[in-house]
């Protein structure tokens, strides 16, 4: 089955199918050639629009990278906390800790944001509105699992109405560690995101796992 | 009179020219809303994009330009993508009578005052048309709640403008900074300000005005179902309306390029009406950094039952004024006088009996006495059982 | 606290537990004596008065007196201890349920806030078809605890106008609160 | 206020959440209107419902603490507290007085920090933006003793059965009352910003009210309760650990309107603040646990402990079959109580009063759903 909502019901908002989430499947959603072909398997790309369609071919290289500075500098959180995490990640835009620097706000509606914090536990009830709320959000979009609970079910695992990580349900880029993770944790998440959405326009790729060994290692 | 070709190239030179200057005008009251409120809230605003978060705004806009473009499935296509155009084609226009300085203006329209007000009422329907086209029962909450909203602080706004008019006898901005050499507006007639202040406060739905895109109740009201470029169309909208009344003030009331220091060079008197300008923003900025919302009923009371008779009033007294001759003193008096005994009951009429409240609250809070704290025992508790072993592995 | 008696012998090795009956384990089970203090006698009193021939069994711990009635009795008695002058148990504190497997338990933690007193009825009902009537004329905080306690545990309740699912989801299969609903293992789903 | 018609037209239906700004986590309440105005609230919970009560009963006592740290994610210090007192009471086990006075310190900054983040996101369900800076920077603070002392922001697990990890640091003394003045301070900004403000009184005042009969007949406790009226803190009526030995006010408010409940837990900020320092000055050296076995056995048999959160009474009913696991645990909890109240207090309200209303009662959507 798609990801599109047609499994949803007629009254409101639906009843959950549980459904594994299926890259191969979820992969339509990104490679197809309605969705720029070229960009197949780069993570999540820009959808075709105004200034891509006007100049197409030769500039848009540099356009997209262009695209990317703007995007990494100006991502806009959808105000969306869901447990514990949601404590931390407010507090993150709050005063002390300040967002706002990167040029991160809150937006109440997922037309206007660009970036999902998954913060807290999903049950099972709350997953459909998740897979909702992402189908809401235009295109290009991202998500962050914060903490545990949202990345793997945490402390919640042997519970039976818990999902086993967001991921399950829609499409992850970073996962930020910890049981909340802290501020800082999640300010880290965020450069990591703006770096791959730089990294993505430029064809490269950060291999993270090098990047952690090499840390270790120089420490 | 024949349009020559010449004509329309420089007005279209002239109105890009604008388009961009309101455009640059509006990203930067996005930047310094972002800075000034991070201030006042004890943080620092954007920081990492060019130096001082200048170039934030900009990133914002490629961001908002290059981002898919969605139109829900169950609205009605043409109205939405419509909407926002409605709604930023006339806060622009206006733009083109406002002088930026004595010889700084599109065009010198005779009754600049009129074109404004006429354009201004324009926004309204495009804002009621993108709530009812999205089809979201939040954005068409916000297009009525902003119909309901801009239609009555409209009217203040006019009665204020039209007191500016009757004094300085003319409808054009250019004779009304001349007429404003010696005395601003602002001193003369300080009823009117005020009452210009608040509603436009209102007319561009700032806090605590700003029911009609409410995030807390609406969500963003009649923009809820926006994205991408269309959206920034409405963000840039409201930024310059913003703008606008500000430019307003500074151009009725506070004397635009010219007071306090009469003829200057050009380059000076746009920096004297930009310095204004941005103190009247920076202002509303300050007030959306303090107030809470009001409630829709309470703000279409206030405007109805506060805002629209002081506008009267003002328009009153200064009718008087001119009618019989009374020196200019006269009208400050007597409009300082009418503003008092609202201002005075507006404070007194909630906090004086919430005051007193306090006050009684704390008189029948109830009191809890310490026990005597026995003699701490230094023994250890022994508790349930020894140490034991079986578990411990 | 009762004394604890030593290990009987033939415990506590690696014996696989029998597969028909659950073998304890570890220390002996020590059961915790039931002392009502003062205040708590005082409301035991009360209680028993209130309560009357309905009560079949009663007990306390601390200062906070049970009386155990028949399902059937439950609304006449909860009503008794609502108007009774000298009890006034005006707030239903708690409401759950407890699966004892052969039996599910009922326990209402009422409190009075006018006179500082407080009391538990309990009831228990049957493990199969546990059904009694609902208190939520009594008091509205029932309304929420009794669609709770239907969702996890499945207990009907006579005279509830609305028992939709609360906390699960719609189509939600069984009810996890019981004790044979099992522990998930990580799994993707 | 009436809920009378004034037009002949269809109800709209409107849904807010589970995803809203106002709704304080996942909460979705279902509004019927005639125009603005709210003729009926539904509200639907179970968006967060991690089934923490079973989860408890496959856990070791010891390992529920984790679990209560995240109930109530706000107010984590209070639950660990209320959990430990229900097994130590099952347990008969006397706590020494060191490690109550540390509990209660704690307990108190916590309740300091949660109506800190109350009163900040209050403001910000009425439209005014600064005061949650305020609200969380004085939260941070607190954080950051409670960093010092428990080595954790938020999921502590610092109160255990018996007492507490250990004993506080050299300098928590000194510290705590810098902390105190600090956040003094900082409750005190956010009081002048806010308090008297006439736009917030008029939203505020006269808004969501709540007789004392009907709120107890709802369940409400805590700031909710007292601001009708009820003078009922845990605290007082049914002190335990060293609150007999502390002097304090409760205040209460007599509207039981959204003002009230606000200023009830602005007045409950002070109070917790003096407390603290009472507790300071009191608190003596000694041993901060019990010797008792690693592995908590308590014995077979049944208790109801209840102790006062931020949000409310919150009990915790502990069934023991004699081994290390509890047979049952049913935590009540507050914000699931007071969420009760809602339905009753919105009716014939305006949408922003709606959302007025179910800010004032402090909802904890972990707490909620469990």
């Amino acid at each position: 089955m798609a990801i599109g909502g047609d499994e949803r019901g007629a009254q409101g908002l639906p009843l959950f199918v549980p459904e594994r989430w299926d890259r191969e499947k979820a992969g339509r959603f990104f490679d197809s050639d309605e969705h720029g072909g070229e960009s197949a398997g780069k993570g999540n790309h820009p959808a075709p629009n105004l200034i891509r369609s006007a100049a197409p071919g030769v500039i848009t290289a540099k356009l997209d990278q262009l695209a990317a500075l703007g995007r990494a500098n100006s991502l806009w959180t959808l105000t969306f906390g869901l447990a514990c995490c949601a404590i931390e990640m407010i507090s993150t835009h709050m005063a002390h800790h300040d967002f706002d620097r990167f040029g991160i706000v809150t937006w109440p509606s997922p037309r206007q944001s660009d970036v999902m914090i998954v913060a807290g536990t999903v049950v099972k009830k709350m997953a459909d509105p998740i897979r909702l709320l992402y189908e809401q959000m235009p295109d290009p979009k991202w998500v962050i699992a914060m903490g545990t609970c949202a990345t793997s079910g945490g402390p919640y695992y042997k519970s039976y109405s818990v999902v086993m990580g967001v991921d399950h349900i829609v499409p992850v880029d970073v996962y930020v560690p910890g049981c909340p993770p802290r501020p800082e944790a999640l300010m880290d998440g965020i450069i990591k995101l703006q770096r791959k959405i730089k990294d993505d326009a430029k064809g490269e790729q950060i291999d993270l796992l090098k990047e952690a060994t090499d840390d270790r290692a120089n420490a | 009179m024949s349009l020559e070709l010449m004509d329309v190239v420089w007005v279209s030179l002239w109105l890009f020219t604008l388009l961009n200057v309101v455009a640059v005008a509006a990203l930067s009251l996005v930047w310094l809303e972002r800075k000034l409120l991070g201030r006042m809230q004890g943080r620092v605003g954007p920081t990492r994009v060019g130096p001082f978060g200048l170039l934030q705004p900009i990133a914002d806009g490629i961001k908002l330009l290059m981002k898919e473009d969605i139109a829900p499935g169950s609205s009605s296509r043409v109205l939405f993508f419509v909407a926002p155009l409605l709604v930023f084609v006339p806060s622009y226009m206006v733009w083109i009578t406002i002088p930026f300085g004595r010889d700084l203006f599109v065009r010198n329209l005779d009754l600049g005052l009129f074109f404004f007000v006429a354009l201004s009422v324009l926004g309204i329907v495009g804002l009621v048309l993108a709530g009812w086209s999205s089809n979201s029962k939040y954005a068409i909450l916000g297009g009525f709640r902003s119909a309901a909203q801009l239609v009555s602080y409209e009217i203040p706004i006019i009665m204020t403008i039209l007191v500016v008019a009757m004094l300085a006898g003319s409808l054009s901005f250019h004779d009304v900074v001349l007429a404003q050499d010696v005395v601003p507006y602002a001193a003369v007639q300080p009823l009117a300000f005020g009452v210009f202040l608040l509603a436009g406060l209102a007319e561009v739905g700032r806090t605590p005005f700003d029911i009609y895109h409410a995030e807390s109740e609406v969500v963003g009201g009649p923009f809820v179902e926006y994205s991408g470029a269309h959206w920034a169309i409405f963000f840039l909208a409201e930024y310059i309306n913003t703008f606008m009344v500000g430019a307003l003030g500074a151009l009725l009331f506070l004397g635009g390029w010219r007071w306090p220091v009469g003829d200057v060079p050009a380059a000076a008197g746009v920096a004297l009406f930009l310095f204004k300008t941005y103190a009247i923003v920076a202002v509303i900025f300050w007030v959306r950094a303090t107030y809470p919302r009001m409630r829709i009923d309470q703000l279409m009371s206030f405007g109805w039952k506060v805002l629209i008779p002081l506008s009267f009033a003002a328009f009153v007294v200064t009718a008087f004024q001119m009618f019989y001759g009374w020196p200019i003193w006269m009208l400050t008096l007597l409009s300082l006088v009418i503003l008092v005994p609202p201002i005075y009951i507006q404070l007194r009429w909630q906090r004086t009996p919430a005051m007193a409240l306090a006050k009684h609250y704390a008189e029948i809070a109830v009191a809890v006495h310490a026990q005597p704290r026995p003699v701490p025992v230094a023994a250890v508790t022994e508790a349930h059982a020894a140490p034991g072993t079986e578990d411990d592995a | 606290m009762t004394e604890q008696t030593p290990n009987p012998p033939g415990q506590g090795d690696d014996e696989p537990p029998a597969a028909a009956a659950p073998v304890h384990r570890g220390p002996p089970i020590v059961i915790a004596e039931e002392v009502l203090n003062e205040r708590g006698e005082r409301t035991a009193r009360l209680l028993a008065e209130v309560v009357g021939p309905h009560a079949q069994e009663s007990g306390g711990r601390d200062d906070l007196p049970w009386a155990e009635v028949a399902p059937e009795n439950l609304l006449e008695v909860a009503r008794k201890c609502r108007n009774s002058s000298e009890l006034a148990l005006d707030m239903l504190h708690l409401q759950f349920a407890v699966d004892y497997e052969d039996h599910i338990q009922m326990v209402y933690v009422l409190f009075s806030m006018s006179l500082d007193r407080k009391a538990i009825l309990r009831v228990n009902l049957p493990a199969e078809d546990p059904k009694v009537d609902s208190v939520v004329g009594l008091w509205e905080a029932a309304s929420w605890y009794e669609r709770e306690t239907h969702d996890l545990f499945g207990v009907e309740f006579g005279g509830n106008p609305d028992l939709s699912p609360l906390l699960l989801f719609d189509g939600f299969e069984g009810h996890p609160g019981l004790k044979s609903y099992p522990f998930n293992d990580y799994q993707e789903w | 206020m009436t809920t009378e018609r004034q037009h002949d037209t269809i109800d709209m239906m409107l849904n807010m959440g589970p995803q809203h700004p106002a709704t304080h986590g996942v909460f979705r309440m279902v509004l019927t209107l005639d125009g603005e105005r709210v003729l009926d609230v539904t509200p639907h919970i179970g968006y967060l419902h991690r089934g923490s009560e079973k989860l408890c009963e496959g856990e070791s006592y010891g390992q529920v603490v984790t679990l209560f740290d995240r109930i109530d994610y706000i107010a984590n210090l209070n639950n660990e507290l209320a959990f430990c007192r229900a097994a130590e009471r099952l347990m008969s086990i006397e706590v020494p007085e060191r490690a109550m006075y540390i509990r209660v310190i704690l307990a108190e900054l916590n309740r300091v920090a949660s109506h800190a983040l109350f009163i900040g996101t209050y403001a910000i369900d009425l439209g005014a933006m600064t005061p949650v800076m305020y609200g969380f920077r004085e939260r941070e603070r607190i954080q950051n003793l409670f960093e010092a002392v428990t080595g954790a922001r938020m999921m502590h697990n610092f109160i255990r059965i018996g007492g507490v990890k250990e004993d506080v640091p050299d300098d928590f003394g000194p510290r705590v009352r810098q902390l105190i003045g600090q956040v003094r301070e900082g409750i005190e900004e956010m009081d002048r910003l806010l308090t008297f403000n006439e736009v917030y009184l008029a939203r505020t005042r006269g808004v969501g009210v709540i007789d004392a009969a009907t709120a107890i007949s709802v369940g409400l406790t805590g700031p909710s309760l007292r601001g009708s009226g009820v003078a009922y803190d845990v605290r007082k009526d049914d002190p335990y650990e060293i609150y007999p030995y502390l002097s304090y006010k409760v205040p209460i408010g007599e509207n039981g309107d959204c003002w009230d409940r606000y200023y009830v837990r602005l007045q409950e900020c002070y109070e917790s603040l003096s407390m603290i320092s009472q507790c300071l000055d009191q608190m003596e050296a000694g041993p901060t646990m019990v010797q008792m076995r690693r592995i908590a056995r308590p014995p077979k048999g049944e208790v109801y402990v209840h102790s006062e959160n931020p949000r409310g009474d919150i009990g915790v009913y502990l069934v023991s079959d004699g081994t290390d696991k509890p047979y049952r645990l049913k935590i009540r909890p507050p914000s699931f109580c007071n969420l009760v109240g809602l339905a009753p207090m919105t009716r014939g309200s305006y949408i922003a009063d709606a959302v007025a209303i179910l800010g004032s009662l402090d909802i904890v959507l972990g707490e909620v759903d469990r």
